[in-house]
């Protein structure tokens, strides 16, 4: 269960350990892509969680790292096939951010420091729990930025007009991440 | 003109870092010295261009020809993954000297998503070959500038008692998005 | 390059020297130069006479010193400095005025000096003589010009760009001839043949008098000088009059220059030419919590407490007693300190200018810089060492820094820049005494 | 078989034995076998990276041990024994129990213990005070109270306590060290902690004579050495008009405390006596 | 940590074998994905003519007609037929480059006189909250907004306060992008009026 | 008795402090602001006291209950930079835009990283910027002038002179056209145009320039390098072709240059602190500045221009350094 | 007073010792073997990355710390395990960066644009690029005693 939740506040791979920026900044314009960048990446990280625990005493040390790029290079593959013949509206928003989920420190860190040491089981657990935290974090910054810059939130239309623009470009990613950030230190502190 | 147009538009209007969100996990790690990065930009302008011309070869020679285009994110991470090891082996072999002397002041995070991203947009653009490269060479010079801007502010910012909360990455990210409001004004140049 | 304009107050310009009444015990500190302390020669119970030597300076920068009252020694014991630190004096209890009979007391003045240099430079060691411009350097060392280095010039450091002070100002004007004399033997002592005086523009009775002196020896020039703080540093004067810039670390030799200070020129006339080593010096009292400020010529040893209380001080008027001036001074902790060589001045100040400024964030206006004579960056230094960025600031040239407080003088942010900066110069010069030691 | 499948399995192995083949060579070249006790070890450390060490961060201490293949003269005072044990077991070592150390603040010197007789108007800093004067109490050697060890902690364990405006070291103190480097004068020690944290030290370190010390501070050591003799143990030496009770010969037996006439043995966190203690110090307990 | 030992055979046979399997999983998933993925891009395409030439029952699609601009752009035809095969309008796939940010894709319907019926922003990077609002700026009856039912052969598609005589209102704050937008309705217009003449006056 | 005082040296102060440099300028301002007062009337009066009241209260808030410290109000600085913000943007903005812009202003360019001093970006500008990319349609809804006006609603809004040749050299128009659709030369100096409440008057900022020139609270350098460089650069770009390229004194008078010039760039929190590289952060300023306006999409390039010159500053302060005193000239 | 002027003695001294040393990298590390007059110092990670949870998987290379080889001073006799300061002129660094990175980049890019010029074919222009980084580092590597000679590191005294 600790490895479930860790995810989501005290080892938020956004938020605390700050690791995956560039998704981070780059797809939340809005909660929905936010979302799915999330959930996209949850899968990645748990398939390959897996895979990497059950082969991880066949592999010599030296190509270890490798070949956890080859499995997740594989799974990313997948998901990017999946969504491209199935959500392909998705997809376009997403854009470039799905096949370099490849190289989301998150989905190699994972593997590398926990999946690569532990049962299958847990390592499910571990990817679920570090996916969903990062999924958490994405949603709620790509709704920061969807109420403040587009006064909506998941497409529902909160006032009329338009909000505070900034915050659906990039400097207002950014501005936003940074507060957000802030005020996670802050609330972990207490 | 049209290398320029790529030239001016990759470094300044979509600068990398700051409109397209990629790298940020090294524009925020390794911009904490004006020094190393000087030294870090340079080894990504070598990289991206070394990769990029790479990549597209096998794009355009290999996975187009056999009709496996889908494979491009998991050769492009292969591929990347081993020049980068090659290049080091090269220079250690060639030149332990040399070598050293860069090891030191590199921490050579080049598998990050600048790389892998900027490939992946070459063969999306449809550029050719030589306008690939210049691609590269452009947004591995925007991410050197951003970088090199970035660490200068930094470094006074080192100086300067920022309030306990947003010491660190909030203040970095804060002050980034604040870089990129200024960037906008490039907005149209080309 | 650099500089302030402080207000001048020169409250005692006008008021000429006074000899100041013996006091009935003084307290003869034994480290009065820089370098080491000076080894005391006499003992509880001797008696002494007024220019008896009392301690000796044993190491190669350290100075002799001298009796300046006659009477009993009561004790050899530790007695507090200006900053409140106990270190070792000797006590004498005043009896009677009975000079060494060696020393020449009348007022002729003696122009032909026929001393070899070396003889010069061994009766300047004996007299115990310091430079009298603030840093009490032991004067024969300045003498002693080290191999392969050439003097060119004597330059004589009149400019007392102090606010307050007039002790120089006073002597040049009233012991002008004694120190020509002073100047022609500290020539040929270092075997120059040009000697330049400095002296301020705003002190022109000064310069007229020496001007009109200097006609009648060859080699001696006076030259007036803008006024701006701190055109008496050394490295500034040497700059504004031969043009010539002290590199980072040097000494003035390094451009052949010597530099003395004028009321140095006057203690090697009365050494060579009268035989009285440095006993007495003249000290301004001033303020604007000073009813009468006054320039008198003080006993070393006489307690600053008594010079106060003849000028009319007032303790619950003032805030603050500085030995020196405004700028370089240094805060006195309390007035029972004893005159040392080096004292020029005692500057008190009103309780109400004596706190400092409300010190708010830096604004980065860079006036430190640009009144820094140095070239230094203040803000820099100051917001480094506070951070203790040892190694940064070494590389921006902390140890350059001449203390001169014009940063500080003119930071609007009333940012305590010095002090920053001395903590840092302390943990720097730690630093390479470390790295030297290993 | 489909051709794109045969195609894909071509390629990508292709570029997989490329990159076995170039990762052979770094394997071959580079030949940076890490202990992987280092990673262990470096695990079980704290993490603050605070240097208490003696190197430059956990990482650094935990190579130093891996490499030494022994914890003599190394221990990371943050973690004590506690952590010591475990670096021990992974190294298959057994660690000696040092004994926990704490910082003791010897300056009892407090505002109406030795008031301020000048008052100071400038930037807080313990180091440029002591370069500019004796302090506002005239006291050459005791504490200025301007914080330099509260600014070195990075433990939080060290505070000025603004009644009596002298340092206060809390139970976070991990006996790192640093305030006693940072501290100009020396006033802070690291003692042993003591059974139940009692602890008695002289709390003074004065070295004028005794009237002129006791001129500027009430509770000041005279260095008069009754308890010298009081001390069944030997365990107190005076030097320089001052005494001095060592850690490790002390017994705790608090004969020493009643003898000053100043109070300037401290005991701490002991019970209250019987009869009456010298309330003053106990008041002005500072630990 | 029970792990192999690195030789240079077991790192050699490891990756081979990694790579292998993966190979064949993806190959895998992509013969079962391909059709699917064809179909999500060919769906796309065809929700947009429907969207702008509403009622066809052939399939545009497959009867694509590409064109160039005057000034060298390439446009996409498709022809959209009722049920008796006769035109009921087309569809114009155009594009112009001088959105505020560049490249701007946009779908148009025109009856075969060369009236709007609806159009279809496809691509763009303009600014969100301004350039964007063309999505529906120009179908909003208000004012002199909307373009649709107008024909570019007797309304002047230019921005009205450009004081060149134009019919149309520009989005409030966005004129360079409303210039670009209607600058890539008239090129469509333009092409098709063109190619109909070639063809000899009726596109059948 | 009280009790002496210890410090180290100096004992003495010059009589010059932040709040007198603050307030300095702010007066300085004062022919701007009637200028722009009788031009725009109530609303820019309304919007002004707006933004100098809600800075003032940020700062004040921010300290107090975020960052729990003193807080510094009164050395004028917060207010100054509402000062400035207000004169930044058209006078008919919705007040509660501008409240959101002294909130960024203060919040996110200045107590971010500490307050006075300490931000690498003019605060004023981040909020500008930020109003400027946020609610372009409002922040370029330019008030025509009028002689003094106490209604609030009905005004008549338009182009801005260097909005009006921007816009028509990108439609085609001639140059020729262009200049008899703009104020002259005049009018231009006096503020008689459309713009920013406080930018339209040159002449009023240069009577403000001259004052804190004289007062030493600037030095000439970075408004001379950045109106010199702005001059050149766009006389070259004329020279080349006229018909293109604007007159280089339309340049001058038009936009926020000498509000930029003189007030913006010259903040000495975010401008370097020596002669040759407050001369170079100068020119780089006028160069960026009449790229963007000429070659950009916005009409206006100034505060674009300090604000990436603002980020190049830590840089030159590092590489320039003041001469040393004895330095050795490396051998 | 005199406190004070043992201040300035202590700094005029000390400054000329400072004026010697500037302008260089120093870095930390501890003295890993000798070989004769050779040193090899390990350098302890520089980076950011020392505290990093995630270091070991960020690159793909995990070379967490460097060797490098220095010269025995001759003042010092060091041993194993000794803690040494490092240090290298600045510009060796940047020099280091061009030889390494600048000089091959610039040599890749002529090859590649000329080739495409000469002879049009993008693939071949393409391979001659890289294939042109070959002699480069051949050459690197025969005049690798002369560029040991500039960045070699010594042993801050
Ligand atoms: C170690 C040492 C050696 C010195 N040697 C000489 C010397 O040979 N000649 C000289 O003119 N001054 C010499 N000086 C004196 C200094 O140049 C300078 O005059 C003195 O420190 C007082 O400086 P100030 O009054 O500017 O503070 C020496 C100082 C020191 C500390
Ligand atoms: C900032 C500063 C200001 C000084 N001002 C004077 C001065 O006004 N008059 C003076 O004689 N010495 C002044 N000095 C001391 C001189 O630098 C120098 O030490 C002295 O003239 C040497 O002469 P002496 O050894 O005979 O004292 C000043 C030093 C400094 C650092
Ligand atoms: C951040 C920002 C983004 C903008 N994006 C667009 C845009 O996407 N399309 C556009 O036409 N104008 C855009 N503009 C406005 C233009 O710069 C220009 O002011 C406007 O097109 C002029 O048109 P107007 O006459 O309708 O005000 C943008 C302005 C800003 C500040
Ligand atoms: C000459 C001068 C110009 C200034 N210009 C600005 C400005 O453009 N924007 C601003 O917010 N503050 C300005 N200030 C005020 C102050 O420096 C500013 O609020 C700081 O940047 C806040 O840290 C100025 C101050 C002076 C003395
Ligand atoms: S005290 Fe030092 S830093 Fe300040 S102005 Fe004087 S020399 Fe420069
Ligand atoms: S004078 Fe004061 S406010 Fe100005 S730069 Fe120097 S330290 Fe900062
Ligand atoms: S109180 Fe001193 S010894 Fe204890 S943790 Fe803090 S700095 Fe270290
Ligand atoms: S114990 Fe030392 S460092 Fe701490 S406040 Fe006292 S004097 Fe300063
Ligand atoms: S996520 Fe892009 S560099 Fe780390």
């Amino acid at each position: 269960m600790k490895n479930f939740t860790k995810g989501f506040l005290t080892e938020n791979p956004v938020l605390v350990l700050l690791l995956g920026m560039c998704p981070t900044l780059g797809v939340t314009t809005s909660a929905m892509n936010g979302l799915g960048m999330g959930l996209a990446t949850t899968f990645v990280l748990v398939a390959s969680n897996v895979v990497v625990s059950l082969v991880k005493d066949l592999i010599p040390g030296k190509v270890r790292i490798p070949s956890f790029i080859v499995i997740i290079a594989s799974f990313v593959t997948i998901v990017e096939l999946l969504m491209q013949a199935y959500m392909p509206a998705l997809f376009d928003s997403l854009g470039l951010f799905i096949p370099l989920i490849v190289v989301n420190c998150i989905v190699l860190g994972r593997a590398e420091a926990f999946a690569s040491k532990n049962n299958v089981a847990s390592s499910a657990v571990d990817g679920l729990g570090m996916g969903l935290g990062f999924a958490f974090a994405l949603t709620m910054l790509g709704s920061i930025r969807e109420i403040l810059g587009g006064g909506a939130i998941f497409g529902m239309k909160l006032i009329a007009g338009d909000g505070i623009l900034v915050f659906i470009l990039a400097p207002g990613a950014f501005i936003a991440l940074g507060y957000l950030i802030a005020l996670i230190q802050k609330l972990r502190k207490v | 003109m049209e290398y320029i147009i790529i030239i001016i538009s990759a470094i300044f209007v979509n600068n990398i870092v700051l409109a397209q969100f990629l790298g940020i996990c090294p524009f925020l790690g390794v911009s904490k010295k004006l020094e190393t990065a000087v030294g870090m930009g340079a080894a990504v302008v070598f990289v991206m261009a070394l990769a990029t011309l790479v990549t597209w070869l096998v794009q355009f020679y290999i996975l187009n020809p056999l009709g496996i285009g889908y494979l491009q994110t998991i050769s492009f991470i292969l591929i990347i993954a081993a020049l980068v090891q090659m290049v080091e082996i090269i220079l250690k072999k060639v030149s332990p000297s040399l070598y050293q002397a860069l090891g030191i002041f590199l921490p050579l995070i080049t598998t990050n998503c600048a790389v892998l991203g900027v490939a992946i947009l070459t063969i999306q653009k449809d550029y050719s070959l030589l306008q690939g490269v210049v691609f590269a060479i452009a947004n591995a010079l925007g991410f050197t500038f951003a970088l090199v801007i970035f660490s200068g502010i930094r470094e006074h910012l080192d100086l300067m008692e920022v309030p306990k909360g947003m010491r660190g990455v909030p203040i970095a990210l804060v002050t980034a998005g604040i870089l990129a409001l200024a960037f906008m004004g490039f907005a149209g140049l080309v | 390059m650099g500089g302030v304009h402080p207000e001048e107050n020169k409250l005692s310009a006008t008021k000429p020297i006074e000899v100041f009444p013996l006091p009935q015990k003084v307290y003869i500190p034994l480290s009065q130069s820089l370098g080491a302390p000076s080894k005391p020669v006499v003992k509880k119970g001797d008696t002494v006479k007024v220019g008896q030597l009392i301690a000796q300076g044993e190491s190669f920068i350290s100075s002799n010193i001298h009796s300046s009252v006659s009477g009993k020694v009561s004790k050899i014991d530790d007695y507090p400095d200006a900053s409140g630190y106990r270190r070792q004096a000797v006590f004498i209890d005043v009896e009677g005025d009975e000079w060494e009979e060696s020393i020449d007391r009348s007022p002729v003045l003696i122009r032909e000096c026929n001393l070899s240099a070396e003889e010069i430079t061994a009766r300047i060691k004996a007299a115990g003589i310091v430079g009298l411009g603030g840093a009490t350097f032991p004067s024969h060392v300045k003498l002693m010009v080290p191999n392969g280095k050439k003097p060119e010039y004597l330059i004589i450091n009149g400019v007392e760009c102090e606010p307050y002070l007039t002790s120089d100002h006073r002597l040049m004007l009233e012991k002008g001839e004694e120190m020509m004399v002073g100047i022609s033997i500290l020539m040929k002592g270092l075997g120059v043949s040009k000697a330049l005086i400095g002296v301020e523009n705003n002190k022109p009775d000064a310069i007229s008098h020496l001007q009109k002196l200097a006609q009648s020896w060859p080699g001696v020039e006076v030259h007036p000088l803008k006024v701006q703080y701190p055109q008496g540093g050394e490295k500034q004067l040497i700059k504004a009059l031969v043009n010539r810039e002290v590199p980072s670390g040097k000494l003035p030799i390094e451009v052949g220059c010597v530099v003395n200070n004028v009321g140095t020129a006057f203690a090697v006339y009365e050494a060579i030419q009268k035989n009285k080593p440095l006993f007495e010096r003249v000290v301004t009292v001033t303020g604007k919590a000073i009813p009468r400020p006054a320039n008198y010529l003080v006993r070393v040893g006489t307690l600053v407490s008594e010079l106060l209380m003849q000028s009319g001080y007032d303790e619950n008027k003032s805030g603050k007693v500085i030995n020196g001036g405004p700028m370089m001074g240094k805060a006195l902790s309390t007035i029972e300190v004893p005159v040392v060589k080096g004292s020029s001045g005692i500057l008190v100040m009103p309780e109400q200018e004596s706190r400092r400024m409300k010190e708010v964030n830096c604004i980065r206006c860079s006036r430190c810089a640009s009144a820094c004579p140095m070239g230094l960056e203040p803000y820099l230094l100051a917001t480094m060492s506070s951070l203790s960025m040892i190694e940064s600031v070494e590389n921006e040239r902390i140890m350059d820094c001449i203390e001169c407080g014009s940063c500080q003088y003119t930071c609007p942010s009333g940012r305590q820049l010095l002090d920053y900066i001395r903590v840092g110069k302390g943990a720097v010069g730690k630093m390479i005494r470390a790295r030297s030691a290993k | 078989m489909n051709e794109v499948i045969l195609y894909s399995l071509v390629s990508l192995a292709g570029i997989g034995s490329v990159m076995a083949v170039v990762l052979y060579f770094v394997a071959q070249k580079f030949k940076v076998i890490e202990d992987p006790r280092i990673d262990d070890v470096e695990a079980s450390l704290p993490g603050a990276n605070c240097g208490g060490c003696g190197f430059a961060g956990c990482r650094n201490f935990a190579e130093a041990l891996v490499k030494n293949e022994s914890l003599e003269g190394l221990n990371c005072p943050v973690g004590g024994s506690a952590t010591m044990t475990v670096v021990a077991e992974i190294m298959g070592l057994a660690a000696d129990a040092s004994e926990p150390k704490i910082a003791v603040v010897r300056c009892n010197g407090s505002r109406s213990h030795a008031p301020a007789k000048v008052v100071l108007d400038g930037v807080s800093s313990c180091a440029f005070a002591h370069s500019l004067f004796s302090g506002e109490s005239g006291c050459p050697n005791g504490c200025l109270g301007l914080g330099d060890c509260v600014t070195s902690c990075q433990f939080d364990a060290i505070h000025i306590d603004p009644q009596t405006g002298l340092p206060v070291v809390n139970e976070k103190c991990v006996a790192c060290g640093a305030c006693v480097k940072a501290c100009p004068r020396g006033v802070i020690e690291l003692r042993n902690k003591g059974k139940k944290d009692r602890r008695i030290f002289v709390s003074c370190i004065n070295t004028e004579k005794g009237a002129v010390a006791k001129k500027n501070c009430e509770v000041a050591c005279i260095g008069c050495g009754k308890c010298v003799k009081a001390c069944p143990f030997e365990a107190i030496t005076l030097s320089n008009n001052l005494a001095y009770i060592d850690f490790e010969k002390c017994k705790l037996c608090r004969k020493c405390v009643a003898e000053c006439p100043t109070g300037a043995i401290h005991e701490l966190n002991f019970p209250p006596r019987k009869e009456a203690a010298p309330a003053e110090a106990l008041t002005e307990a500072n630990g | 940590m029970a792990q192999k030992e690195s030789n240079f055979l077991n790192m050699f046979l490891t990756l081979l074998v990694i790579t292998g399997v993966a190979a064949l999983a993806l190959g895998g998933v992509y013969t079962v994905t391909k059709a699917p993925i064809e179909a999500a891009k060919k769906a796309k395409q065809e929700a947009a003519i429907q969207m702008v030439v509403p009622g066809f029952a052939n399939k545009p699609g497959d009867e694509a007609i590409e064109l160039t601009s005057d000034d060298g752009l390439p446009l996409k035809l498709f022809p959209a037929r009722d049920a008796s095969g006769a035109l009921i309008g087309v569809a114009m796939e155009t594009v112009t480059m001088k959105g505020f940010s560049g490249e701007i894709k946009v779908m148009v319907g025109f009856k075969p006189d060369g009236e709007v019926i609806n159009y279809q922003v496809l691509e763009h990077k303009e600014t969100p909250g301004l350039g964007t609002k063309m999505a529906d700026w120009f179908k909003t009856d208000v004012k002199k907004q909307s373009i649709l039912g107008k024909n570019p052969s007797n309304t002047n598609f230019t921005v009205s306060k450009d004081g060149t005589g134009g019919e149309v209102d520009a989005i409030t704050a966005a004129t360079i992008s409303s210039r670009a937008f209607l600058d890539a309705v008239t090129r469509a217009h333009k092409a098709f009026m063109d190619y109909q003449t070639k063809q000899g006056g009726q596109l059948q | 008795m009280n009790l002496l005082t210890i410090s180290g040296s100096p004992h003495v102060h010059n009589d010059q402090s932040v709040k007198k440099i603050m307030f300095g300028v702010i007066i300085s301002l004062i022919p701007a602001m009637l200028v722009s007062f009788y031009f725009f009337g109530l609303p820019s009066i309304i919007l002004t006291l707006t933004a100098v009241i809600s800075c003032a209260l940020f700062e004040f808030l921010i300290q107090k209950y975020l960052l729990h410290t003193e807080p510094s109000v009164t050395d004028g600085s917060a207010m100054l930079t509402g000062l400035l913000l207000a004169f930044n943007v058209p006078s008919n903005l919705p007040i509660w835009m501008m409240i959101v812009g002294s909130l960024v202003a203060i919040g996110i360019g200045k107590m971010s990283f500490g307050g006075l001093g300490k931000n690498p970006f003019n605060p004023a500008l981040v909020g500008r910027v930020f109003l400027l990319i946020s609610f372009p349609v409002d922040m370029t809804s330019w008030p025509l002038p009028q002689n003094f006006t106490t209604s609030l609603t009905d005004v008549v809004t338009g182009p801005t002179p260097l909005g009006i040749v921007k816009e028509g050299l990108k439609k085609g128009d001639a140059m020729a056209d262009l200049m008899t659709q703009v104020p002259d030369y005049v009018n231009l100096l006096l503020g008689n145009m459309g713009g920013s409440i406080g930018e339209v008057s040159a002449l009023a900022i240069i009577i403000g320039g001259l004052y804190m020139l004289v007062k030493k609270i600037i030095s000439w350098h970075i408004p001379v390098a950045f109106i010199g460089s702005v001059l050149v650069f766009a006389a070259i770009l004329n020279l080349v072709n006229p018909a293109l390229y604007v007159n280089p004194l339309f340049h001058l008078v038009t936009g926020g240059l000498m509000l930029g010039a003189i007030y913006m760039a010259t903040d000495m929190v975010t401008s370097p602190m020596s002669a040759l590289s407050m001369i170079i952060y100068g020119v780089g300023c006028g160069i960026l500045t009449v790229l963007i306006r000429v070659f950009g999409a916005y009409p206006e390039g100034v505060s674009f221009a300090i604000l990436i010159m603002n980020a190049l500053t830590p840089i030159l302060n590092k590489y320039i350094k003041p001469k040393r005193f004895g330095e050795v000239v490396a051998a | 007073m005199i406190k004070e002027k043992i201040g300035v003695v202590k700094s005029i001294n000390l400054q000329q010792i400072y004026g010697m040393m500037q302008k260089t990298i120093a870095h930390s590390g501890v003295v890993t073997s000798i070989k004769g007059k050779q040193l090899e110092v390990t350098i302890l990670s520089q980076s950011a990355c020392v505290s990093c949870q995630v270091k070991g998987a960020c690159s793909v290379s995990d070379v967490a710390e460097k060797i490098v080889e220095v010269d025995m001073p001759p003042s010092r006799q060091l041993a194993v395990g000794d803690h040494v300061t490092v240090v290298m002129d600045r510009s060796g660094g940047l020099r280091a960066v061009m030889l390494g990175y600048f000089y091959p980049f610039i040599l890749m890019i002529l090859v590649l644009f000329t080739m495409h010029a000469l002879t049009g074919n993008e693939g071949l222009a393409g391979l001659s690029a890289i294939g042109s980084l070959v002699p480069y580092y051949l050459l690197l590597h025969v005049f690798n005693h002369r560029i040991k000679s500039k960045f070699q590191f010594r042993i801050k005294e």
